[in-house]
């Protein structure tokens, strides 16, 4: 089981990770509607519900450590600091999005923040974050890279391979499993045999742990504890993020494997309402600094789609470049 | 009480026509069944199996976990067991993960074994661009596994076709891979009447023409037929072949439609060096070179990863608009018909 | 550990173990000079010094039970009843070959014997285990596949799928892990971060356990109550039969990676010399009763190399014959 | 103390021009490793690393588990992250493994990333049918991979480029497979006096002659030469062409020297439909359909799993008897030169 300490926390430190929270979940709710208005188009993957994962693990790491994400990356992206606006622009496909509009919702990137997407092959970062640590270990850089999948990656195997590489190889991976139950429409018990993905390190002598991924400060507490722990060089770590996803896997989805009974209940236990609740509990915030930091959250997001809603269409003539670096004779 | 098989002469799309190909083979042969990501209690990612785990039960509407290359691989031993196996790979995008099992196993056991087995396998598989999902999800890579010896592809353009291809492919007892384009799905359109069975072997003409022939299948197809339209609007009569299968080539139908036209272009969705239209174009330099009045062109996909932003996608992708181009260049360089 | 148990056992099952040890032993030999002569060609894999996995083993098996096997996989063609003419004639590339000659050493066939390769891809067999096991079931057959590998296999990610499925949808599967240590020149301990294979089933709740692959009539008891228990029908198992490998990986192999004294310090353990110590210790056996087994075994190899010289070439003229089963219009 | 690297200018094999490039690369630059199965201890299943784990230690030297696409992702982690990963997938036959990777990332990170990231990863394999490695054993593939987009495709048949290419493919900043013809290695040769580098975008004229060219890559390029010695016999002259890159394809050469003979012949080794051949083929159709005397012809390998026995691989593979064959029928249907 999760632990369920109750951990410290202050006003400002508090209501900073309630602001990076609702930064994600404003940013998902516009995009939801974007969605609707065809601003955006593609797959869209939003993260409502599981933003104490993303919040709660980029704080432990440093500028230079690496992150790898999925299709469902706003979140990571958004706190690990690419600009609102470049993130928005891509999904709007415009020239000044992190990915110049090549990637859409699914292919965030950016090299100045070390963030190597934006992967939408379930469990094809993993093995990238492999390679990303060697580097770091024959470089000694002291950096770790993290690596962001699903429950639904675990039944790839790559997941396999790439935790007995990192594992035998003792390289700086954090490993971030969002296990949300879910894999579109999938439930972990009709994907796993077992269906604690904890055990499954053991198998590979990597330590793991669950963690309360609805709280924002166990998460924050156990990353920092894992991220200090990898950056010894002693190996890598898998932490199980208990999380569930509020709304439908993309903007395809029915939901007809799911209750609304079952999502209503995660949902009075989402990482929002957890956090406002606790810290109204210790008297540290007001229903007014609630509002005030989904104020600006919503003026941030609305900054954003300023942006992109002005900035240029990449230019057709500019469709093959980028496939090639080097000189195409 | 199951449903009773709609009346297959109304009008369906052609999502419905492939899911009524899916419940008339679980209901003719109690040996076939569905297996793949989500096409059960999800009801398929495309929507097509939707129902059908409520009818047939869950041994035989089988959700799988991600594991692409373990459930297609056991696809190919449950064909070898006895059964029939329906596997979705949900999109071509994956299926690269089971490809070591589908070049290795499916194409090569029955040679290998010198005939003792085969691996009457059907592998489905949603194919093609044109939905902004940008590079890593908007794969045509059906002409790329035409090129495996032992395969068959197919490459249901037709609301017929996507109704009476399956249980043709699951009579055969080679493997076969179905590649249903993803923007075929809400097409529209009436089965043709009394027509109860396809064959695997044929190219089709679907519409005649005597100035060029267009050579297209799949999503392409329906490009092909809007730029035959056009160009009939200018007085020219485009042929449009649909190749229908792309392993084995129907090469007689090819060169004989290209003899009477003299002239081809080639609709293909995949990217242009080494895709299908490379080799179709070879077959026709190989038997037809003399009676061409023309080089042949090509219509493909750019030789980009396929971007999500839509003007750059549209760009990447053949169109109505560049095929009736290069009819004209065609028809051009040969003297106008 | 492997249990240590001393087995009961008589002179007739002794005796009947130890031949069919020496058929494989005797075949393997000759394949070994054959190469020199060659005779046979391509890569050849041989079994020396594992022999008790696939004698103890196969008894168990009903004729309509399913096997599934390696590149390396003489021993178990032999054993499972595939007549060595046909095997030999394989090897010599001959019609009457048991694939007809299209196959060689790594892809040995038989459908009537339920002998289904023969796979030269490391774990490529393992998911049509699987499925060959799903058909077992649905169609309620009462019958189990078999299914080996060698613990390089261990390292894919089809080892993890498949290990998976067999076990989410409990199907009748036998899956034998030949460790003999090495994977071509790979050593367990640098290819997997945790080196007890039976460990790793546990991430699939499924159950496992090692077996001393030295002794036959462990090998033989483990394995019957093995199959025992997955026909019932409540899920697979994992044995890992812990062996050595005595020759060389392959015929260009120059062993580089391990040292003589290791090699024979196995050898001194090896499965054939455990036996007929321990049947001569019991006093059911004598040195004449050896050489005679010997002696029919190596007729036996004789006759079949006889017959596969003897045989006929498959006509050129049928080279694209099997490529479909079904017209090719 | 490290052996001196070996005077390059003696007689070498292959292998041995292999080798020296490894070492050289690993020596030049302390972010170039080399990892792949086996490539350590056993020192390489072709015995082409012989040798480097004592020189240059387990770190650069790396030994990994049978986890393909694992180590091939890894490579492509290793090299966003700033080292210069040389990955040897032991054979092709395996790289179906790690294909998701290979199509999925390395091709397309550059472009998807708006040009953000660049993937300057080696990926080394061998290729090949003809030693009687059976249908899971004996794939060409090198064809098919030049079919994507972000990939380059390098072929080194000679001496020269099994020495130099490497160096420039680690020059070059996107992802390089390098396909090694499996029986090339034991081939001994002489390095050209004075040459110090290659490019990766010219093909070569290995011999001169006007009346055809025969256009080839890797170990085909040698059966052409036999072919072309043998042809020279009865006064036909071929020229023959190395491709050396098969993507991005030097189509400005092949159409030159196709120009010059007006007649072509393409060797390549794999399966026929929708090999490299049929591209080849289309881009002088292309290009140059006015200057053909006659239809291009393909020699190619039939469309077979490759089988174990001796006669029937080679009755599968081009030879230079059906290489002479081919020249002959492209020959009488234009009429002798
Ligand atoms: C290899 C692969 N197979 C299938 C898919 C289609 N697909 C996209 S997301 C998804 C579910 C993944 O679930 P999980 O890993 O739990 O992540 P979540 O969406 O819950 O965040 C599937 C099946 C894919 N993208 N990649
Ligand atoms: C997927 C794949 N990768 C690499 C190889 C090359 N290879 C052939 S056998 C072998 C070692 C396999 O070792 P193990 O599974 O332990 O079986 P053993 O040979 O020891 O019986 C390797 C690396 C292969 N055949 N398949
Ligand atoms: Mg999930
Ligand atoms: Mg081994």
């Amino acid at each position: 089981m999760t632990e369920t300490v109750e951990l410290p926390v202050s006003r400002e430190h508090g209501l900073e990770l309630l602001r990076e929270m609702l930064r994600i979940r404003c940013f998902e709710d516009r995009c939801y509607r974007l969605y609707g208005e065809t601003k955006i188009r593609g797959f869209l993957h939003l993260y409502n519900g599981e933003e104490a994962v993303a919040v709660g693990a980029m704080r432990s790491l440093r500028p230079t450590d690496a992150v790898v994400s999925t299709y469902r990356e706003h979140g990571h992206a958004i706190v690990r600091g690419i600009p609102m606006p470049a993130v928005m622009a891509e999904l709007f496909g415009k020239q000044t999005g992190c990915s110049r509009g090549r990637g859409g919702s699914m292919h965030l990137f950016d090299a100045s923040r070390r963030f190597y997407g934006g992967n939408a092959i379930v469990a094809g970062g993993l093995p990238i974050a492999v390679g990303l640590a060697l580097a770091q270990k024959l470089l000694r850089q002291n950096d770790i890279t993290t690596c962001f999948f699903g429950d639904g990656a675990v039944a790839e195997g790559e997941f396999h391979e790439s935790l007995n590489l990192a594992s035998l190889w003792k390289l700086p991976v954090l490993f971030l499993c969002e296990n949300n139950l879910y894999a579109m429409g999938t439930a972990l018990d009709q994907a796993q045999a077992e269906t604690d993905i904890t055990t499954k390190a053991r198998a590979y002598r990597m330590a793991a742990q669950p963690v309360d991924g609805m709280d924002v400060l166990a998460v924050e507490t156990m990353v920092s504890r894992a991220v200090d722990e990898v950056r010894t060089g002693r190996g890598p770590i898998l932490l199980e993020m208990r999380t569930y996803r509020f709304r439908a896997h993309s903007m395809f989805d029915p939901q007809l494997y799911r209750d609304k009974a079952e999502v209503a209940q995660w949902e009075r236990k989402g990482p929002i309402i957890t956090l406002t609740t606790r810290l109204k509990a210790l008297g540290l915030m007001s229903e007014d600094d609630y509002e005030r930091c989904e104020r600006e959250a919503n003026a941030e997001v609305d900054a954003a789609v300023q942006f992109a809603e002005a900035s240029p269409w990449e230019s057709v003539a500019d469709l093959e470049r980028f496939v090639y670096a080097g000189p195409v004779a | 009480m199951p449903d009773p098989l709609p009346d297959s002469r109304s009008a369906m799309s052609y999502r419905d026509a492939v899911r009524e190909a899916l419940r008339s083979a679980l209901i003719a042969d109690p040996r076939v069944f569905l297996m793949g990501e989500d096409v059960g209690r999800y009801g398929g990612s495309y929507a097509v199996s939707k129902g059908l785990l409520e009818e047939f039960g869950a041994d035989r509407i089988r959700d799988t976990p991600l594991s692409e290359s373990a459930f297609v691989g056991a696809g190919i031993g449950a064909a070898l067991g006895g059964l029939k196996p329906i596997v979705e790979v949900m999109t071509v995008n994956f299926s690269l993960l089971a490809l070591d099992q589908i070049m290795n196993n499916a194409a090569t056991l029955s040679h290998m074994s010198g005939g003792q087995f085969n691996v009457p396998l059907v592998i489905r598989l949603a194919t093609g661009a044109g939905r902004q999902l940008a590079a890593q999800h908007s794969h045509s890579l059906e002409g790329w596994y035409a090129h495996i010896p032992g395969l068959r592809i197919l490459t249901p353009a037709t609301i017929d076709d996507a109704r009476f291809m399956l249980a043709a492919a699951l009579a055969c007892p080679d493997p076969v891979l179905l590649f249903e384009h993803q923007y075929l799905y809400n097409m529209e359109g009436h089965l043709t009447a009394g027509l109860e069975a396809v064959n695997l072997h044929n190219a089709a003409i679907r519409r005649a023409g005597r100035d060029v022939t267009l050579i297209a299948y799949g999503w392409s197809l329906h490009k092909s037929l809007a730029a035959a339209e056009e160009l009939a609007r200018t007085g020219i009569e485009a042929e449009v072949l649909d190749l229908r299968t792309l392993r084995p080539l129907d090469e007689q139908a090819i060169i004989a439609s290209v003899r009477r036209t003299r002239r081809a272009v080639i609709v293909d969705e995949g990217w242009r060096s080494g895709s299908l239209s490379a080799e179709v174009t070879t077959r026709i330099v190989e038997q037809a070179f003399y009676d061409l009045d023309a080089p042949v062109v090509r219509v493909c996909t750019a030789e980009v990863p396929v971007p999500y932003a839509k003007h750059l996608e549209d760009a990447a992708l053949p169109s109505p608009d560049r095929i009736v181009a290069a009819v004209r260049t065609v028809l051009e360089s040969s003297g106008s018909p």
